[in-house]
């Protein structure tokens, strides 16, 4: 026990408790991935600014960056249960790079757009409204 | 040093490891903020001695040694200002982003064998990634600035950083490819020897690519004649235009920091690293079991070895500074495109080639085995046989700290089994 | 100070995942210092108004999560993530701050119902989430120094098409699983075409229906014209060397 | 390499330039230069190649097969013997080298009456279709004839095609054809068409040469039809004058009279022989065999190539006879072929495909009939006129119509006695009519045409009586001068603008060179020279002609009208000839409108003049040591056409006199002295007339009205020709089409309204019913898309919404429905 | 035409547009040689319009000579072009006495030659200088200002001021040299004379600076006439004018017997007098090279012109004489004279009433028209040219402000 977890007791809710003493695992980053996932999709979903839904679709895949570098991390696996091994980081090395490849088009996209309207607002981009 | 203080000092684990990372960091901190106070001092004197005048010399007794101490002081008590219609966030932000980006990239470099802040497995990469975000800062810095010449300045340097981060990994490659692996310490260890074995001689492609590697490097780290972003003919001062005091002086010690950060990686890839161009250790006959004191000598002899080196890099830079007008940026432009990415590319192509040709390498005559060298891959933390000795007969070392004091897991050791690693050195 | 926290933080990531359980778990720490800075700089990316900012917010983000990449044991993907994914991001602050410089483009401004709209949303996405993430076993005690350091080399090798990473235990055999070589090289063509395609993108071409005083203009004899001879910053840095 | 593979290599070669024109012009005709200007250079470029390498593979021929002096010894022409087997011509080179070591031993060794074998290669490119007995094939037949008719074809057309990119210059740009009226009273305007006529020049040169290397009459006949249609082609290029378009029909049909005679030919042969190749060919199927041609299955070499009815006619003649033999000897199928075989000869002698022959060699010679513009089917040649004056040459001079003559020469050998005498009656009755005709036409390029159809009838007559050599002498000669005529005559309406020469007179000091090309063209065609001594081309081929006539009217005393009509021709010809010349060029001016215009020709018309003169000067000629087109068509002459041929059969006993014979003194003085004396005649009456005015020609047309008229109105042939053919059908078409428009159509009509009732009945059904039912599935498809369309709002950030709720209620639903699994 | 601009090579077109930006480089801007302002339109980097905005430095400088004497003008003229204000103090002094038609003594006459070429030199060198400056090299600065501070001691020596000299004056010059001072000046033109070289070395031909100023602010020698440049800008364009050959003969008289060939390209070569670096191949004609080039060949002209009267001067005789009184009276009447000052050619004009102040006095200056031409050269080029094309020009805001 150290200082600053001394006072807490150990058997409260783990997601509490173990914060600082207990070693962090897959669920703690999924924690994240998922946080970081849902704020993606709200950015996509709230941001007019076409650069804003870049930004929101970065960080969507960031956030599935983040489980599959858990799920294949060897200091995050369980006992004795399998983990994805090297193959989650090599996809997130492909998501990393295919998602460059993505803002590259998606900036090509984003400035003819600019250039044909004179605006990054998508929701003027409504031009194959029903 | 943790285990000192654990075992010895008898202090709680955390602390002791927070103390330990703090020294480390305390000692690279000062490694740049002292590095650029000499430098800043060095070129001022080397710009007046190649300008046919003196440069300072008064403050301090003589040879003005402490003019850029005083500098720093008057800077610090300058007023702090901030324009107008500034983003005040990001305005302030932006020189410590800049400073801390060139100041974490000291962590992955090695000052010697054991003197390193923090032993990557992927060091090289590291240094080049984490220095390509002190772009970021200066970006950040021209943009909030909300002066049309400070933007001008900041899109001209992020154009240029990542464009001339193409070359400058094909660059780094090379060393990389030739020694198997990309932890700088590796590096460094593998052109251990004579001079013969740097990588500088290794083969032609590598000399020739090693000067492509110092125009990329003074281009990225926006050195004359790359300093587009402030050329301040054209820009002012382009993206520190409206900076003042300590904000300022940030970017002055990112910018030092850097220089010497690419001259140290410059060593470290290509020119030996800590490793003189006479193996004077080990013709005195000091070696790894010579005994920790005469190790911990030849280890800061080997650190004074790549100082030197990454100063004369410096002074390089400082020397073409001083000479050389500034290109215009579709000029700087056309021979990152035109000239270094192609040649880097060849030149990289040709190394291989060369390796392919000649695995034991041609200088350095007598050599390890091919079959050796080719595998390579199976040495080293993670291999196939990971943990059995990535250099030589010694232990995969996880170094813990900027002291030097590696932390060997053993194949035996397992969650209980703490008592067993062994304090190296 | 932030300096000093990353200062500290990044050497001790490495060094604190080898460590053995014990009191005050540093990778613990640092977990929760980079997931915090990760999901507030998420968040606040949501929040900002400014496209610059969102930018700024989205690089430490993406910085983040790349220190809990190292702290997960993926260095290689996290200095990934730092060079490629974080460069990718600076261009786009580039081209966010050179097309929306203008005061009319900083801020567009959604409405308070959009915004209440997508909070639920959000939530409720969050919720699933994060009901999911629960069910992955909770807080499983890890076997961190169980493993062997980790090296870029298993990864290069397995884009090559070699596996050379031990199996986890009860996993079928290292023959059998497969290696990367084939979405390598697609991925690296598909760079290839990105890379041909930006380079379309900001090439030089004629300009097509010409302005009557341009016309004018061209017959003085002036080199290039005013709007429609434009380049901007952008592609004249990334095209290089009209000259 | 060979001989035999050299030639077809180059003469192939000649052949397929014009096509690589053709194609080359249809393809990029307009845009080869500004309005397809450089299209005449690419087809020039073409028939120059071809001259070229036809006048190559002349030389190559000169060197294997010098041309000597003929014989003229009782023994028969001696000309070298060289089998012609392009199959192994290295044996033949042997055969021909021992026949020329031996002469002696030649007689013996190829029969009696020492019947010469020519010169010749034949082979195949391409096999077309390979089928039974037939075998169609691109293939070549070359000999001494073949080789200079190509030098000529070639070498004319190189002419022309320069003359023609001058002549054709208006059409460079876009033209108004004051010949065309339009309905609103002005005139066509139309874009030019250059580079179309050097394409149909090309496509027209290439058929020609096709004709001329045909090595079987399949190929002959396509290139025939191609033929056609490229003078339709041209004849019709200003289709918009319907004159012109008429005359192009005209041209058209009337020559497909004769190619269905052709056909009939045509299948005689092939029925019964199962070959359409002229020489021995590889049998079908078999491996080394030769199966025998045309020719050697007429004229067999065992029978010393003397013609007889061939083992397939005769059996197919006497199908029944065959059938009987068969029949009886069923069970032994050898015996029977053994005793078809040996009663074959009997058969023969009984007469049994002496008429199959007759009229294989009688349709072949419809086919010429129309080609060659003969009576009864001439009438279309004077119409062609319409086409440019360079397709008038092309056509008249030295192709189309030569195709005719050509190819009676050439299947020479299989023409009976009797086919010859119809040859012969048909060219005298031609060649009467055309030169009368051609006495009172006022238009300068009818006279000329009348004038080509007469000589054509020249020449058939000249194949008719016998005389192979003299006929086709006149052919090349011919080409030569009427060439130059057109050309000349298409100079001179170049500078007046007019073709009536009455308009004309006094052109000869403005138009000096044009006048003179004339004068010699119009001595060349009337036969000029001093007698025994040396003359311009056409000397020595008419006397040919006339010599031949004389010796065969001698030889069938009853025929000597054909002597009669010759020596009337070369009368004619003289007066209508110079008629024109002085009309044209002589005198005082007529018209001093036109006179005053008139100018010389450009020089790219000029410099095939004079070219095309010098060669109607000296073609005739025969150098010292015997080299001459006579001496060189004699080394073609088919096997067996060197003797004389009789025969008895429709038109009694006719006599074929060997042409050498007509060399003979007696006739041959004779005949020298008819013609020099009747085409001065005809001269002197010209000048009498038309020169010094002494006789006026207008009075003689009064005199004569109802022979003028008759004349005048060309013998009322397509007067004729209207009542006799165009009248019946159109007839028969009314008939046919009232039968159509009041029977037919009624009923159709009335099955058509009981039809529409029941399908409006139907529609009603159908608009009610059915579509009720589909409308009603549409409009409440519409509504609902119309409904749905509403979330189409093209808002991005509504969409994210729309997955992330869609998500999450997946999630919900499924963890739901689902919990168990999901938890484990 | 549709056809003709669509194949015009000179006219691009880039997908990616940005909007166009108004910069202001100046007032007070690093590289604008003092208070020039000029107002940028930039799209990127691309500028695609400048306009130059003056009067920063404006002191009524003619006005003022309305109301002083002829002679006391002279401290005027040397605020005007402050880098050469000897050539300024000639040019006014020149032009009242071609309207007294005094005639100043032979000795006189050699000396301000002597003076004129010395104060080209001085100013070529700060105008040389300031351009490396303005490419973004600092040293080649120092050491031109190193020579030219050797020239400014000897001017110092002779008249006693390091800047606004008011040394030639109306009627000659106000005092005679002191002794030893042609010594010194043959000393400093000896070893000025290989520091040229290293000029040459550091800027003109080193390759950075080739590519920065080769086919750069190309002006067609139309143009350059057309806008009235003068000096080495009109020479650089290939222009063979020259005051001092070309002038007026009160002008022309004073350099009588000199020999020198005007620093300009003809028949594709310049004046092979001395040995010069070749002439780059990216150069053309009328570029921000040539420009500076022409000066590098005037400052060795000069030197030859020095020398040249260094020895007419020792071999005169005779007395200087003396400048003409202070409140002289000028004849009624006016008189415009223009010389050739190392900007290029300065005019002064006045008119007299008889008394000793002018009624009228107007300068024409040669940086004024110059600098008119900016932005004819600055259209479509980037920003970094725009210091480049006006340090090309090497304009001198007192002169144009005055």
């Amino acid at each position: 026990m150290n200082l600053l977890t001394a006072g807490l007791p150990s058997t409260a809710i783990p997601l509490f408790a173990g914060l600082l003493d207990a070693p962090v695992g897959v669920a703690h980053y999924l924690v994240v991935g998922a946080i970081l996932f849902t704020s993606g999709v709200v950015c996509m979903a709230l941001k007019r600014n076409a650069l804003g839904v870049l930004m929101g679709i970065e960080l969507v895949l960031n956030g599935a960056n983040v489980n599959f570098v858990a799920f294949s991390s060897p200091y995050l696996r369980g006992e004795g249960s399998a983990s994805l091994g090297l193959d989650g980081q090599l996809i997130a090395l492909f998501v990393i790079l295919l998602a460059a490849a993505e803002a590259a088009v998606a900036l090509a996209i984003t400035l003819n757009f600019y250039n044909n309207h004179a605006t990054v607002d998508i929701d003027q981009a409504d031009d194959l409204k029903g | 040093m943790a285990d000192f203080l654990i075992n010895t000092v008898g202090l709680p684990e955390w602390l002791a490891w927070t103390i330990t990372a703090l020294v480390a960091a305390a000692l690279i901190l000062n490694v740049i903020a002292g590095g650029a106070l000499v430098f800043i001092w060095a070129e001022r004197k080397i710009a007046a001695r190649i300008q046919d005048r003196l440069g300072p010399t008064r403050t301090g007794g003589r040879f003005g040694w402490l003019q850029s101490l005083a500098d720093g002081i008057k800077l610090l008590a300058k007023e702090d200002l901030m324009p107008e219609g500034a983003d005040g966030m990001l305005f302030r932000l932006a020189p410590y982003i800049s400073f801390c980006a060139s100041f974490c990239a000291f962590i992955a470099l090695p000052f010697a064998f054991d003197f390193v802040g923090q032993r990557l497995n992927v060091g090289v990469f590291f240094v080049v990634a984490v220095l390509g975000l002190e772009v970021f800062g200066v970006i950040l810095a021209g943009y909030a600035s909300a002066s049309k010449w400070s933007l001008f300045g900041s899109m001209r340097e992020a154009a240029q950083v990542v464009s001339y981060e193409v070359p400058l990994g094909m660059c780094v490659v090379v060393p990389v490819m030739l020694a198997g692996s990309m932890d700088l310490v590796t590096i460094a260890e593998k052109q251990s020897g004579w001079l013969s074995s740097w990588y500088l001689f290794h083969d032609p492609f590598t000399f020739v690519i090693f000067w492509v590697y110092v125009t990329c490097a003074v281009a990225s780290v926006n050195r004359a004649p790359f300093d587009l972003a402030e050329a301040e003919s054209e820009l002012v001062a382009g993206f520190h235009t409206e900076y003042s005091g300590l904000r300022w002086s940030f970017f002055f010690m990112a910018e030092y920091g850097s220089m010497f950060l690419v001259s140290a990686l410059a060593a470290v890839l290509f020119l030996g690293g800590w490793n003189g161009p006479i193996p004077v250790a080990t013709l005195l006959g000091l070696s790894e079991g010579t005994g920790d004191t005469a190790n911990y000598f030849v280890r800061l002899i080997g650190c004074g070895n790549l100082l030197l080196k990454a100063t004369l890099g410096v002074l390089l830079m400082m020397w073409v500074r001083w000479t050389l007008p500034r290109l215009r940026i579709d000029q700087v432009m056309t021979t990152c495109l035109k000239y270094c990415t192609p040649i880097a590319a060849a030149m990289f192509a040709g190394a291989m080639l060369w390796q392919l040709a000649f695995p034991g390498g041609v200088v350095r005559g007598i050599s390890r085995p091919a079959g050796e060298i080719r595998e390579g891959w199976l040495e080293g933390p993670g291999g196939l046989s990971a943990g059995r000795g990535a250099v030589g007969a010694k232990p995969t070392a996880i170094p813990s700290a900027a002291t030097g004091t590696p932390v060997v897991p053993t194949l035996e050791s397992s969650i209980e089994s703490r008592d067993v690693v062994k304090v190296g050195s | 100070m932030i300096t000093s926290l990353l200062a500290s933080a990044v050497p001790m990531s490495g060094l604190l995942a080898a460590l053995p359980v014990a009191a005050v778990n540093w990778h613990s720490v640092l977990f929760l210092l980079f997931a915090a800075v990760a999901c507030a700089c998420a968040v606040a990316v949501v929040l900002a108004d400014n496209v610059v900012r969102m930018a700024f917010y989205l690089v430490l983000s993406l910085a983040a999560t790349a220190g809990l990449f190292f702290l997960a044991g993926a260095e290689f993907v996290g200095a990934m993530q730092l060079m490629i994914y974080v460069g990718g991001t600076l261009v786009l602050l580039v081209f966010g701050v050179m097309l929306t410089a203008q005061a009319p483009f900083v801020a567009i401004k959604t409405s308070t119902g959009d915004r209440v709209l997508a909070g639920m949303v959000g939530a409720a996405l969050l919720a699933v989430l994060l009901q999911a993430a629960f069910r992955v076993e909770p807080w499983r005690r890890p076997a961190m120094a169980a493993v062997a350091a980790p090296a870029a080399t298993p990864i290069g090798m397995a884009l090559l098409g070699v596996r050379v990473d031990e199996p986890v235990a009860g996993a079928p055999p290292a023959a059998v699983r497969s290696g990367y070589l084939l979405p390598f090289e697609i991925v690296s063509v598909h760079l290839l075409v990105v890379l041909v395609g930006a380079a379309y993108l900001a090439r030089a071409k004629r300009r097509r229906t010409p302005r009557a005083i341009d016309v004018a203009a061209s017959s003085v004899g002036p080199v290039v014209t005013a709007r429609e001879a434009a380049r901007s910053s952008a592609s004249a840095l990334a095209s290089g060397g009209q000259r | 390499m060979d001989l035999a593979s050299q030639l077809p290599m180059l003469l192939g070669l000649a052949w397929l330039a014009p096509l690589v024109s053709f194609v080359a012009i249809l393809f990029f005709g307009p845009r080869m230069g500004h309005h397809g200007k450089n299209a005449a250079w690419v087809a020039t470029a073409a028939i120059v190649t071809s001259l070229g390498l036809s006048l190559a593979a002349f030389g190559i021929w000169l060197t294997a097969h010098p041309v000597t002096a003929v014989s003229h010894d009782s023994h028969g022409a001696a000309v070298d013997g060289h089998a012609a087997d392009s199959h192994d011509a290295n044996e033949h080179e042997s055969h021909g080298n021992e026949a020329n070591a031996d002469h002696g031993d030649h007689a013996d060794h190829s029969g009696q009456h020492a019947a010469v074998v020519p010169a010749a290669y034949s082979g195949d490119w391409y096999t077309l279709y390979q089928g039974g007995s037939l075998r169609l094939s691109i293939g070549w037949y070359i000999d001494a004839l073949t080789v200079m008719m190509f030098v000529v074809v070639t070498f004319i057309a190189t002419c022309i095609h320069v003359y023609a990119s001058g002549y054709m210059h208006d059409e460079l740009h876009d033209v108004t054809d004051h010949e065309v009226h339009l309905s609103d009273g002005g005139h066509l305007h139309r874009p030019g068409r250059f580079p179309r006529f050097f394409q149909a020049l090309s496509l027209f040169c290439f058929s020609m040469l096709g004709i001329l290397i045909a090595g079987n009459l399949a190929m002959v006949f396509i290139f025939w039809e191609l033929v056609g249609i490229c003078s339709w082609f041209l004849i019709g290029f200003y289709f918009e004058r319907k004159s012109a378009s008429t005359a192009a029909n005209k041209a058209f049909i009337v020559n497909r009279v004769g190619d269905f005679g052709m056909l009939i030919g045509l299948m005689a042969l092939w029925g019964a022989l199962g070959t359409l190749h002229f020489a021995d060919s590889p049998a079908a199927g078999a491996g080394g065999q030769t199966a025998p041609g045309l020719f050697s299955l007429v004229r067999p070499a065992e029978s010393g190539h003397a013609l007889q009815v061939p083992d397939g006619m005769v059996k197919f003649a006497n199908a029944s006879g065959v059938s009987q033999i068969a029949l009886d000897n069923a069970s032994r199928p050898g015996d029977g072929a053994n005793e078809i075989a040996s009663r074959i000869r009997d058969w023969r002698s009984e007469g049994y495909g002496r008429w199959l022959l007759f009229i294989a060699g009688v349709g072949i010679f419809c086919g010429c009939v129309g080609k060659s513009a003969q009576f009864p089917l001439f009438v279309w040649l004077p119409d062609a006129m319409e086409g440019p004056t360079p397709v008038s040459a092309l056509v008249h001079s030295a192709t189309m119509v030569a195709a005719g003559v050509y190819l009676v020469g050439r299947f020479y050998p299989v023409l009976t006695p009797d086919v010859l005498l119809v040859i012969a009656v048909i060219g005298g009755i031609t060649l009467f009519i055309a030169a009368t005709i051609a006495l009172v036409a006022n238009d300068i390029k009818r006279v000329l045409a009348y004038s080509t159809v007469s000589q054509l009838g020249y020449m058939m007559l000249a194949l008719g009586v016998g005389g192979w050599s003299a006929g086709l002498f006149h052919l090349v000669t011919h080409a030569f001068f009427k060439s130059l005529l057109f050309l000349c005559s298409g100079s001179v309406i170049h500078a007046c603008h007019t073709n009536d020469m009455r308009k004309m007179g006094g052109l000869a000091r403005v138009m000096p060179w044009t006048a003179g090309t004339m004068l010699v063209g119009c001595l060349a065609i009337i036969g000029a020279g001093i007698p025994f001594v040396i003359g311009l081309s056409g000397y020595y081929s008419k006397d040919a002609i006339l010599a031949q006539a004389l010796s065969y009217s001698q030889a069938n005393p009853s025929w000597s009208i054909l002597f009669y009509a010759v020596a009337g021709g070369a009368f004619l010809t003289a007066f209508y000839m110079f008629r024109l010349w002085f009309m044209t060029f002589a005198g005082a001016p007529r018209d001093h409108h036109i006179a005053d215009h008139a100018h010389e020709s450009p020089n790219v018309m000029v410099v095939p003049l004079v070219a095309l003169s010098v060669l109607a000067i000296v073609a005739g000629w025969t150098l010292p040591g015997g080299f001459g087109l006579a001496n060189l068509l004699e080394q073609a002459r088919p096997a067996g056409t060197a003797a004389t041929m009789s025969d008895s059969f429709l038109f009694g006993n006719l006599t074929v006199p060997a042409e050498h014979l007509s060399h003979e003194g007696a006739i041959h003085v004779t005949a020298t002295l008819t013609a020099f004396t009747t085409a001065a005649a005809g001269v002197l009456l010209a000048a009498m007339m038309y020169l010094w005015r002494i006789i006026s020609p207008e009075m003689v047309a009064s005199v004569f009205r109802p022979i003028y008229s008759f004349l005048a109105n060309r013998w009322y042939f397509d007067e004729l020709y209207n009542a006799i053919f165009v009248r019946p059908v159109f007839a028969v078409a009314s008939l046919a089409s009232g039968t159509d428009r009041g029977v037919i159509d009624r009923l159709i009509d009335g099955i058509a309204w009981s039809a529409r009732q029941l399908a409006g009945f139907d529609a009603w059904i159908d608009r009610n019913l059915v579509d009720g039912l589909v409308n009603a599935t549409a409009t409440a498809t519409w509504n609902a898309g119309l409904e749905l369309k509403k979330l189409q709002t093209g808002r991005l950030r509504q969409y994210v919404m729309f997955i992330v709720i869609g998500t999450v209620a997946l999630f919900v639903l499924a963890s739901m429905l689902f919990r168990a699994a999901l938890a484990g | 035409m549709a056809q003709l601009i669509d194949d015009d090579p000179r006219i691009i077109e880039f997908d990616v547009r940005t909007d166009e930006m108004l910069v202001n480089m100046g007032p007070q801007h690093p590289s604008t040689h003092g208070v020039l302002r000029l107002v940028l339109r930039t799209d990127g980097e691309i500028v695609s319009e400048v306009e130059p905005h003056i009067g920063y430095l404006h002191r009524c400088a003619e006005k003022i000579g309305e109301n002083l004497t002829a002679r006391q003008w002279i401290p005027y003229t040397d605020r005007m072009d402050y880098l050469a204000a000897m050539n300024m103090n000639l040019g006014w002094s020149l032009a009242v006495e071609k309207l007294m038609q005094y005639q100043v003594s032979e000795r006189a006459r050699h000396l301000r030659v002597l003076i004129a070429e010395m104060g080209r030199i001085a100013s070529h060198l700060v105008g040389m200088g300031a351009y490396g400056l303005d490419l973004g090299t600092f040293s080649p600065f120092l050491y031109a200002f190193r020579e030219r501070e050797k020239i400014l001691d000897l001017f110092e020596e002779a008249c006693g001021a390091r800047l606004t000299y008011s040394y030639i004056t109306v009627g000659g010059l106000t005092a005679d040299l002191p002794p030893g001072w042609l010594r010194k000046c043959e000393d400093f033109l000896d070893q000025f004379e290989p520091i040229i070289k290293e000029y040459h070395a550091l800027l003109t031909t080193n390759a950075i600076f080739v590519k920065r100023t080769a086919n750069i602010g190309v002006m067609s020698p139309e143009l350059a006439i057309e806008y009235g440049c003068s000096g080495p800008v009109l020479r650089g364009s290939g222009v063979d004018q020259d005051m001092r050959r070309d002038g007026e003969s009160i002008y022309t008289a004073m350099y009588d017997g000199y020999a020198f060939e005007v620093a300009v390209m003809k028949n594709g070569h310049y004046p092979r007098d001395h040995q010069y670096p070749p002439v780059p191949a990216d150069a053309v004609i009328g570029d921000c090279w040539h420009r500076f080039f022409v000066r590098m060949l005037e400052v060795v002209q000069s030197m030859d012109l020095v020398r040249q009267s260094i020895d007419r001067y020792s071999a005169c005789k005779g007395p200087l004489g003396e400048p003409v009184k202070l409140t002289e009276k000028i004849p009624a009447g006016d008189a415009y004279l223009e010389t050739e000052c190392p900007k290029g050619q300065m005019g002064f004009y006045l008119v007299s009433d008889g008394s000793a102040i002018p009624w009228r006095v107007r300068a024409r200056s040669s940086s004024f028209s110059n600098l008119a031409v900016t932005h004819e050269l600055c259209r479509g080029c980037l920003i970094a040219d725009v210091p480049a094309i006006v340090g090309s020009l090497d304009i001198v805001m007192g002169e144009i402000d005055r």
